[in-house]
């Protein structure tokens, strides 16, 4: 019998598979090197890298809450050049895609890395308009519809690589940011990002994080994450990744259906450093089950 | 090389008021382990996704187990404390850089506090030269023989007094006047930072192990940090305690 | 020893304690009353009205998520004159607050259903602008600065009870639209509705109700009403109503340090007929060990 | 009265392939049961919040045990299924209104497809009239024997003819010229429907008990429903499964 296709196309490129990491929660890999095969994963997407280095926020930066958690890093990162020298060569080494997530706190600051990594060997830009971590810019890009069309625009003109727009979940109308994305430019859209949480020590009387709210993430923020996928695959033509507390192969056929190309692993990765490529079996599986040959059958293919 | 494994336990049963001491069952988990490293257990019950670092207390590789002291505290440590004989556990391990055994050739002060002291007694049996050792506890002490089988002193404060010296393990250094060439700590943060400063005014070098809220364990995910300063920079940058650490070196640590 | 005094006051309105049902979730009470004393509850808050009859959603209706579910009821009620009744009767017979969840497809509707009450023995009047599962009106009006404060403004002529807007978590902005009810006349706030999600069966390849989208509610989406009673306690002077996975005391006890004055308990019910009065008791219990005489002392005395 | 408490669980073992068989002994909810209600189980894991809707099979009041028969279908049947013995499980029951035993003193006719048939043992062995059974499954039968005890006729129908008639129970009851004054039924909705509309051309009585997703269980949360009419109205309105129902009379639900 031949082998079932998992090959995804996004923005051009030719992923093995639709299997890739979220940003911020793997590293640039190297940790989860010691216990996955990097080569069998579509694509890592790094962890946000903005142009100088950001220190990112406080401890405590992570509270547990009901099937999710709560992180508040802030985009802690050594900056566009310390990435550029260590990580991607590191990447390289293996044969799979390399996603960089790009972080800002002004349109400029976003174009300047996406410039640097222009000429830089890797694969795609994710641009992050969406962390509810950093006070200035982020969030405030990916919640308002002309800013989102905006930024979008203007790192467009300065990356060679295609260029994916992360949303925030946090707003009325997904669509609309997902249209004004596209509109901008986009090649394809990410989503979801965190939903702004909170969680308090009531012994304590005090939040858990420093910063007092944080991103959550996990099995808890699903449904909602599915419900945007959905929406957003209904209103725009590019190719969508999924992401939003897929813990299983059968999460990510529920996200596939809802109409995601591909799909990314986050929190999933901390309970379990084989959750990747567990998810990846787990697709296998129910292709294999249905008698699926291509895993394009899968997506958006939902009855309603 | 990291393990993410299940791991029989055989042992789990209450040692002191509200401490446990679980014994696991693994070739890997005590070939690999080391003192001061620890290990994350899970709880996989959907509710609590997060894993609980526990440090690495004793291991025996010939029996093939390692020994964990945990004190609960919470929801998750409630959980562990229910899990039963011969049931498996879901083990990450052994994670973390653990202390530097080599330079405790001369004379050793070992210092813990409170649920601080467990991930010291592998230290203190696998230390070569003299190792006096100061244990601090609010009341109820534990594993204070243990530690006696292995070292050449053992001091005790209790702050309710109920053993020991009534106080904190640094007034009992003090009074003890006590000297050496090497210190390791492991406890409440208060208590680290006075042992460092000690250690700084005695001009004695050391290493303490810290604690923080962990996500992955294996510093992908940034959560855990501490501030930390090469010697003497001023520029310090957040590092991780479950990869860098958990043990750094006295000057490293910046306290706020 | 002299008891803690657990009363509170909403709109001028004394509860006995802080303890509410969340609309929707407990009917008129009349099913929970064969496991909890209904006189031990501040206040039941039942099930949206509207004008007439409505007929709700097909079913499935539910669908389980982790840690929380999906409903997509829709409002099914008989309608205000079917409810003023049956059941104002027979929550009369019980020595707590009647406060009566609206619902209409335009203001007019809600208007009339708030005339109709305006003289009938209820204690409050909560209007849902916020229900997710009405195509038309409804959730709009939530999502919407100038319809917020527009249908509390006219809600608020007709109505001779102190009126609580309920408030959607769909929005990108809580803090405005919960400004935006207090501008019309809000004497309170209910926060929050549910988020809207969805899930899929993937053996079947089809949403798993047959509304597609639906309502989370549970212990799931916690995180995210703790922080936008938080963010709305910061703004607004009147009291708060928080809800959203309370299961325990010690999730009450995290609403009012977060800045709620009551809070509701919705889905907790449906996995255990008795988590009102159990949670009560867990404040109490909170109460006791921290010494604390007046529940006032808990409400919004978090430390930042 | 509806109970809502721990029971503790005397058996849990599998009778046919995906098949489970699970005792709870309970002296409260053997004293109220009573055929065609349910009880709601819950799975207290954090992830699965909503009940197990699963129907009483069979009632001991002497023993004060309940019988229950499920299928292992997804997740939360699949964790029931893996419940130890002596373990104890929260329960809310009995719920739902029943069949209305009364109206099977004459010659009755009981009609069980798949998981549909375990509800049907207790109102069997209650019925004071004559009782003719047809149990359908697709394959693999079970309570086969339990219910030759009590009725006078069981016919037994498979789907890939395995044992007894090849084909489904509708077939089997046409090709007997099966004759009667009362039905009930509970199985798969196609088959209710079938029965339903078999029953009308016969004009005979008929109850069928429905399945729906739940939430309460009690008829507080209304996500339970079904298309329901008075008899001749063409006005529905949508009733609650879990309190209107499960069972219905013939007349009352209305099919799509
Ligand atoms: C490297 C390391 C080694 C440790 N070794 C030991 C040991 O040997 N014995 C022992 O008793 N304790 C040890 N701890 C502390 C132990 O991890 C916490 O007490 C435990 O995680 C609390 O979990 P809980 O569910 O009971 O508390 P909860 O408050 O319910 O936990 C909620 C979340 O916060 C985290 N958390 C809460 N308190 C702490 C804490 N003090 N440190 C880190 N995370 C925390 C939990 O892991 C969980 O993710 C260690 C901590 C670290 C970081
Ligand atoms: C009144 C009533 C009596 C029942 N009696 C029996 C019985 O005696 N034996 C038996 O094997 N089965 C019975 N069922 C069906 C049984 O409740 C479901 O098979 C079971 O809930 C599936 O749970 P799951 O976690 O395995 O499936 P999942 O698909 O993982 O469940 C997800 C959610 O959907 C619900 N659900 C899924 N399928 C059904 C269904 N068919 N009916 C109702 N809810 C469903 C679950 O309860 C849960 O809330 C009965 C259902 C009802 C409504
Ligand atoms: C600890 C942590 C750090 C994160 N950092 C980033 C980041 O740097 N950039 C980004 O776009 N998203 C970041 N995210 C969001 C994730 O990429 C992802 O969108 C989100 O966690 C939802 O997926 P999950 O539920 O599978 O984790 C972070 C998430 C976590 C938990
Ligand atoms: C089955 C169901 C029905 C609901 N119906 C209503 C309603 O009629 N009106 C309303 O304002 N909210 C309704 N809600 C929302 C709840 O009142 C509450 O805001 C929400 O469920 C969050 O609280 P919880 O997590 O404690 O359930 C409903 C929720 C559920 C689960
Ligand atoms: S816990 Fe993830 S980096 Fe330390
Ligand atoms: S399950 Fe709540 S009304 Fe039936």
């Amino acid at each position: 019998m031949m082998r079932p296709s998992l090959k995804v196309n996004i923005g051009g490129i030719e992923l093995e598979n639709p299997i890739m990491t979220a940003s911020g929660t793997f590293g640039s890999g190297k940790e989860y090197g010691d216990f996955v095969d990097l080569n069998r994963l579509g694509a890592v997407v790094v962890k946000g890298v903005s142009s100088v280095a950001w220190k990112g926020n406080p401890t405590p930066r992570v509270a547990e809450t009901h099937g999710g958690m709560l992180n508040s890093v802030g985009l802690q990162n050594p900056g566009v050049e310390e990435f550029i020298k260590k990580d991607i060569p590191f990447l390289r080494g293996y044969d799979t895609k390399i996603i960089v997530n790009i972080a800002g706190k002004t349109v400029e600051e976003y174009c300047a890395v996406a410039e640097r990594l222009s000429k830089e060997d890797v694969d795609m830009i994710e641009l992050n308009i969406s962390c509810p971590n950093v006070k200035e810019g982020g969030v405030s890009f990916g919640t308002n519809r002309d800013m989102a069309e905006y930024v979008t625009r203007e790192v467009k003109k300065y990356t060679k690589q295609p260029l994916i727009v992360k949303l925030s979940p946090n707003v009325t109308d997904i669509v609309e940011i997902a249209k004004a994305a596209v509109d901008g430019g986009a090649d394809a859209l990410s989503l979801i990002n965190t939903l702004t949480g909170m969680a308090i020590d009531i012994h304590k009387r005090k939040p858990i994080l420093a910063n007092v709210v944080g991103g959550l993430s996990g099995p808890a923020i699903k449904p909602v994450a599915v419900r945007m996928v959905y929406q957003v695959a209904q209103a725009v033509k590019v190719p969508i990744i999924g992401m939003g507390g897929i813990m299983t192969g059968e999460d990510a056929v529920e996200f596939m259906l809802a109409g995601a190309t591909a799909v990314a692993v986050g929190t999933a990765n901390f309970m379990n450093p084989t959750a990747t490529t567990d998810i990846l079996e787990g697709i296998e599986k129910y292709m294999s089950q249905y008698k699926i040959k291509d895993i394009k059958e899968i997506q958006g293919s939902l009855m309603i | 090389m990291k393990k993410n494994l299940k791991a029989r336990i055989t042992t789990n049963h209450e040692i002191a008021p509200g401490i446990y001491e679980m014994i696991i069952l693994s070739k890997e988990l005590s070939l690999e382990g080391f003192p001061g490293k620890f290990v994350n257990l899970y709880l996989e019950d959907g509710k609590h996704l997060l894993p609980r670092p526990i440090s690495i207390c004793e291991i025996n590789a010939k029996e093939q187990v390692l020994r964990l002291i945990y004190a609960v505290l919470g929801k998750g440590t409630k959980k562990l404390s229910m899990m039963k004989e011969n049931q498996e556990i879901h083990v990450l391990g052994p994670l973390g850089n653990g202390f530097t055994v080599e330079k405790g050739t001369g004379k050793n002060i070992v210092i813990g506090g409170g649920v601080g002291v467990p991930p010291l007694l592998e230290l203190v049996k696998q230390l070569e030269g003299a190792t006096d050792v100061y244990l601090g506890f609010r009341c109820n002490p534990f594993l204070v023989e243990d530690f006696k089988k292995y070292a050449d002193n053992v001091y005790l404060a209790t702050e309710d007094g109920s053993e020991g010296h009534k106080g904190n393990v640094l007034e009992l250094l003090k009074l003890q006047n006590q000297e050496g060439d090497m210190i390791y700590s492991c406890g409440p943060k208060p208590m680290l930072k006075a042992v460092s400063e000690w250690a700084k005014n005695h001009n004695i070098d050391a290493e303490l192990s810290l604690e923080e809220r962990m996500a992955c364990g294996i510093g992908a995910c940034l959560v855990c940090t501490c501030k930390a300063a090469e010697t003497g920079d001023e520029d310090w940058e957040y590092k991780r305690v479950c990869k860098d650490g958990p043990v750094f070196s006295r000057d490293e640590v910046m306290w706020e």
